[in-house]
């Protein structure tokens, strides 16, 4: 039975599927479908989003109840054109990924450290684990009255609540990946006369490599929500915040933009953190 | 049961989660309300919070005993339900045909694939402005995080399945229905089920923001509520009252794919 | 076709290529591979990985379609460039590493051919299975998911699941590969057992030679790709098959011609293998 | 026997293992399994030393004693008289899922050992360059594991035991995954190997035939608790070649080695381990008349 006997996670982990075998294929599989849906992308793909505008425009046509006070696209597509030429539009681009970045790159910083230790170290987990897992099913987003109280400025609290959206996932990914390392290498290391400092640095670390990035790609896509709920909350500029404006002065086409454009920054931040782990990889690409 | 415990109590683990939980309250309790600290002077401290949690007449009206805070745990549990039952039944099911016919898999994927990265939490402002009521653009709002990631996960799990099923099953002469229902259905059930817990633990997040956003009743508003009136430790309890419902909403849906997957046990158990 | 359900299972295989062609990697995986099998004759099948073994497997139970050249079951064709017969259950297919459903137990994996064509009621179904798994000492698993049992003993509920729809030809891709050595002597005592109960034309893959003769009546090597038939070295001896003729001369000059021929061959594949990677 | 090869492949001081009254008892919870009770057992100075016996015997674990990844409940372990403490790179372990890291390409795992040590890097590079070339490899030095072939990767772990010179040489089951025609073609590789430089080896298996062709001494191990039941002379003459396979001399000590594994099979199955089940047909399975020769 190929099981990992290892690491009592029975609790699963925000991001991570579950101990069963499928967990082995997963990131593999994640591949093979991102491929087939880049070269289908390009192929079917545009007849499809085209089927989706003809649909849209349909759905509003035919004024379908409720959904009736749905924008054209063509409106849509006119707003979001005023929307480009404007500066504050790219200022509440570059708002929303500064804050992004800021709070996701210190959750690295301090996650992957402290999964790594919990990984190792099974005195340290014991003492830590329970506790990490008492704080993770509280919502990020429930943070934010104490986000608020504590930190002095806005920015700080949405770089913290950002942070909280990506500290989870990441520790819980690199504990994973941690404990998943097969004892045979381990063992095979030791033999060769590795001393503890080798076995981390050439062992545990890049063993664990394809668990942070999972746990950074999840975690970017968890973050961006977070933010924008942040920003429509409690937040002063930023494409949350211009949504949540677009939608106080009741011009639904700028709330599509804001929704299209927060859907795009989102893709590419998570392509970017994809793009990373493929570098960071060289012997993880498809042969 | 018992011999469990008993086992519990004896192993160092326990010891040490007890320690590790303790050592964070008390840090805790320093840092607000023993030591004068700036900023932290200003969050609730564990004592007050478990005072005003359990006492019979609350400051905030709300504590475990009084009719408001199940008001509010009811409002949240059953918008989550609703939702959480209507992402599985058609993210499911869309999963399941999709990675079932090609053709359908061909048209449907790429507007899924489309719609997919939107923040769920995007939607709320045109939710509350298109749907009727805001109690609705709630439940839509949780439903759309835990639709996707089950769409995904079941599509992944129809994928995950090995060939060799389908060709021994067409050996045996079935026809597809035979084949939908005894090799499809029970092959991708191991990734539906992490699709769901995902699913479970993404709707608790946009529910939170739904009702803090959309100002309805239920434990996201409360909190949002608590903060405005300056009862930080009711916003503590919240939080962790939370915290608890998502653990056991995640340890339902494992109990409940142990006993599908009773194989899967047998598989583990070996 | 005689419907009278007596298992004929004649096989022709008359010059079959096939050619794969990958992203326009134009491979030829075989080329003008022809031989018969008699009606309830145990075949055995050996050659190097890659020799196409498991494309005939393929298109003889209808997985899959060749370039050329034609295949007949009891002189009916079956698979020829423009026709292919789908699978069905006179052509029975038992898979390398098991493909029994993890998630039935192994009385539900036994039934499941006569319940889904609707051949069988229910109750006689059951009743069926039952008496094929005491018949050959399993009873007392009918409830266990395949799972819990040894890859031995799951290896024998599918060959069962396969035989309770009483096909004509039997094809076993590697069954045994990786049992331990007890467990190999024990599935070989079993299947042939269970031949000698109702013989059914058999098509074995194997690689293990001293499986290949000890269960054979014609043993089949292939070449390498491009695979045709290089050698047939027929095996008459007594059924039921004992271990001790093991020892026999006839046992033991018929292991040393096999193993001659398909050692050459496997030589061949590794230099060509090697290449291809490099 | 070839003489040992001088070349600078090997410095030729190979060892020798002893066990004595070995145990090892694993306790989990209130559970107590004894898994290995009293093995006394001599892997002789350049022989290649092959034990088999039913899945579940405790194989794995002497391996594990000898590499001193386990320590033993009672008893010690020898090298060359000295007792183990720990894993060293005397004693080098081929393992069963492959064991090459796979961030690292072929070259670098190969040398990891003495990268570790802090050799000179000339020195490694010429090593490295001998050893990739004797196993076959030497074009294949940049790719990354997943890249290579079954075979190749166990010809790469071979190579990254054989640098660092271990005194024993210790292959836990490791053609087990392999198709088996790589499998036959390593075997020959692996034994010719052996017959040329003549290291001391501990070759772990289940399948029979690839026991009796590669060892000078065969042990068969009983079934739990673990114990050496019996030794077996393989006196086929050196250099081994697959037409031995279909020799009378080695069909006797097949079934020599058969008739004692069986034993210990049903010993297994009698307290119902569920590898042993495999066992249940045979001992019932009653052949009525054969309506094949009608």
């Amino acid at each position: 039975m190929g099981e990992n006997g290892k690491g009592g996670l029975d609790t699963l982990p925000e991001s991570v599927s579950s101990q069963h075998r499928p967990v082995a294929k997963m990131g593999y599989l994640q591949l093979k479908l991102f491929k087939r849906v880049f070269n289908l992308r390009t192929a079917r793909g545009f007849l499809s989003v085209l089927i989706f505008l003809a649909l849209w425009q349909l759905v509003v046509y035919v004024k379908v109840p409720y959904l009736q006070y749905l924008p054209y696209p063509r409106q849509v597509a006119a707003s979001g054109m005023t929307a480009v030429a404007s500066w504050q539009y790219w200022a509440d681009w570059g708002l929303s990924l500064e804050r992004i970045f800021v709070g996701f790159i210190a959750a690295q910083i301090i996650g992957i450290p402290l999964g790594l230790a919990m990984g190792i170290s099974k005195v340290f987990k014991g003492f830590s684990f329970p506790l990490f897992e008492i704080l993770r099913p509280i919502p990020p987003i429930a943070w934010i009255p104490l986000a608020i109280l504590f930190w002095p400025t806005r920015e700080l609290s949405i770089y913290f609540l950002v942070f909280i959206g990506a500290f989870f996932i990441i520790v819980i990914n690199v504990l994973q990946g941690v404990s998943n390392i097969s004892v045979s290498l381990k063992w095979a290391a030791s033999s060769l006369g590795a001393k503890p400092k080798d076995i981390f640095w050439r062992i545990l670390l890049p063993g664990s490599l394809p668990s942070i990035i999972t746990g950074m790609t999840v975690g970017m896509g968890v973050t961006w929500n977070v933010l924008i709920a942040a920003e429509m909350i409690a937040g002063q500029g930023g494409l949350g915040r211009a949504t949540w404006e677009a939608y106080t002065n009741g011009n639904i086409p700028l709330i599509v933009v804001g929704m299209v454009s927060i859907g795009l920054a989102g893709y590419l931040s998570s392509t970017l953190v994809r793009w990373f782990g493929e570098k960071a990889m060289p012997w993880n690409r498809e042969v | 049961m018992a011999n469990r415990l008993k086992t519990a109590l004896l192993n160092p683990q326990f010891y040490r989660a007890m320690t590790g939980i303790v050592l964070f309250l008390v840090l805790w309790q320093l840092l607000t309300g023993v030591l004068d600290l700036p900023r932290f002077k200003l969050l609730p401290n564990p004592i007050s919070v478990i005072k005003e949690w359990f006492s019979f007449e609350p400051l905030s009206g709300r504590s475990l005993f009084t009719q408001e805070y199940y008001l509010d745990i009811a409002y949240s549990v059953v918008r989550v339900l609703i939702a959480f039952s209507l992402a599985t039944v058609l993210g499911v099911g869309l999963g399941l045909i999709m990675g079932w016919n090609r053709i359908f898999y061909e048209f449907t994927f790429p507007i899924v694939e489309i719609l997919r990265p939107m923040p769920p939490l995007s939607w709320i402002p045109l939710a509350v402005l298109v749907l009727p009521g805001v109690e609705v653009a709630v439940v839509y709002v949780t439903f759309i995080a835990g639709f996707f990631a089950t769409v995904l996960n079941t599509l992944l799990g129809v994928y995950s399945i090995d060939k060799k099923y389908f060709l021994a099953a067409r050996c045996l002469g079935s026809k597809p229905r035979h084949i939908f229902r005894n090799v499809v259905v029970p092959g991708a059930l191991p990734f539906i089920f992490t699709g769901l817990q995902i699913s479970m633990g993404v709707s608790w997040m946009s529910l939170v923001a739904g009702e803090i956003i959309s100002g309805q009743r239920g434990l996201g508003y409360a909190i949002y509520e608590g903060y405005s009136m300056f009862q930080y430790n009711q916003v503590v309890c919240y939080m962790f009252t939370l915290g608890i419902l998502g653990f056991i909403s995640s340890a339902g849906i494992r109990a409940v794919g142990r006993k599908l997957m009773a194989w899967e046990a047998s598989r583990r158990g070996a | 076709m005689a419907k009278g359900k007596t298992p004929q299972g004649a096989i022709s295989i008359k010059n079959v290529t096939k050619i794969y062609d990958p992203e326009g990697v134009h491979v030829v995986a075989m080329q003008d591979c022809s031989f018969d099998i008699a009606a309830r004759e145990f075949a055995i099948i050996v050659g190097p990985s890659g020799c196409g073994k498991t494309t005939l497997l393929n298109a003889i139970a209808g997985f899959d379609g060749i370039t050329s050249g034609e295949i007949f079951l009891d002189g009916e064709l079956i698979s020829s460039h423009q026709k292919q017969i789908k699978p069905n259950v006179d052509r029975m297919v038992v898979f390398q590493s098991g493909a029994l459903f993890p998630w039935k137990t192994v009385m539900e994996n036994v039934i499941y051919g006569p319940i889904v064509q609707g051949t069988m009621k229910k109750t006689e179904a059951l009743a069926r299975g039952r008496q094929m798994l005491n018949q050959v000492g399993l009873a007392g698993i009918e409830d266990k998911y395949p799972e819990e049992l040894s890859s031995g003993i799951q290896r024998r509920v599918e060959i069962l699941r396969a035989l309770i729809n009483e096909p004509r030809v039997v094809m076993l891709d590697e069954p045994f590969r990786g049992l331990d050595a007890v467990a190999k002597t024990v599935m070989h005592e079993f299947l042939v057992g269970v031949y000698c109960t109702s013989p059914r034309t058999m098509f074995f893959i194997t690689h293990d030679l001293d499986e290949a003769i000890f269960l054979g009546d014609k043993v089949v090597i292939m070449t390498t790709r491009p695979a045709r038939v290089k050698k047939i070295v027929t095996v008459d001896m007594p059924w039921p098959r004992e271990h001790h003729i093991k020892t026999s001369k006839l046992y033991l000059d018929l292991k040393g011609e096999v193993l001659e021929a398909v050692h050459e061959e496997a030589k061949k594949a590794f230099q060509a293998g090697e290449r291809e990677l490099a | 026997m070839t003489g040992n090869g001088q070349g600078r492949l090997s410095s030729g001081n190979f060892g020798e293992v002893r066990l004595d009254g070995v145990t090892k008892i694993y306790e989990k919870d209130d559970k107590r399994q004894t898994v290995l009770e009293d093995v006394n057992f001599l892997v002789e100075r350049g022989k290649l030393t092959v034990l088999m016996g039913p899945t579940g015997c405790g194989k794995t674990v002497l391996i594990n004693l000898i590499a001193g990844y386990e320590h033993p409940t009672a008893g010690s372990v020898y090298l060359d008289g000295a007792p183990v403490t720990g894993p060293g790179r005397d004693r080098l372990m081929v393992f069963q899922e492959t064991a090459l890291f796979p961030w690292m390409t072929v070259y670098s795992n190969v040398t990891f050992g003495c990268r570790v040590q802090g050799m000179a890097d000339e020195v490694i590079k010429d090593k490295a360059e001998v050893i990739l070339n004797k196993v076959g490899l030497f074009e294949f030095r940049d790719k990354y594991p997943t890249q290579l072939s079954g075979g190749m990767q166990r010809r790469a772990e071979l190579a990254r035991a054989m640098i660092n010179d271990p005194k024993i040489l210790i292959m836990d089951e490791p053609f087990r995954g392999l198709d088996a025609m790589t499998r036959e073609l390593m075997q020959e590789f692996y034994v010719g190997l052996f017959e040329e430089i003549g290291r001391t080896n501990l070759f772990i298996t289940h399948e029979i035939d690839e026991a009796i062709f590669l060892a000078d001494k065969l042990f068969i191990m009983t079934y739990q608790p673990g114990r050496i039941k019996a030794e077996i002379e393989v006196d086929l003459p050196r250099p081994r070649e697959f037409h031995m396979l279909a020799s009378s001399r080695f069909m006797e000590i097949r079934n020599q080695a058969l008739d004692l594994l069986y034993e210990e099979a049903s010993k297994a199955f009698a307290s119902g381990s569920k590898a042993a089940f495999d066992l249940v047909g045979a001992l019932m399975a009653s052949k009525d008349k054969c309506k094949r020769c009608e």
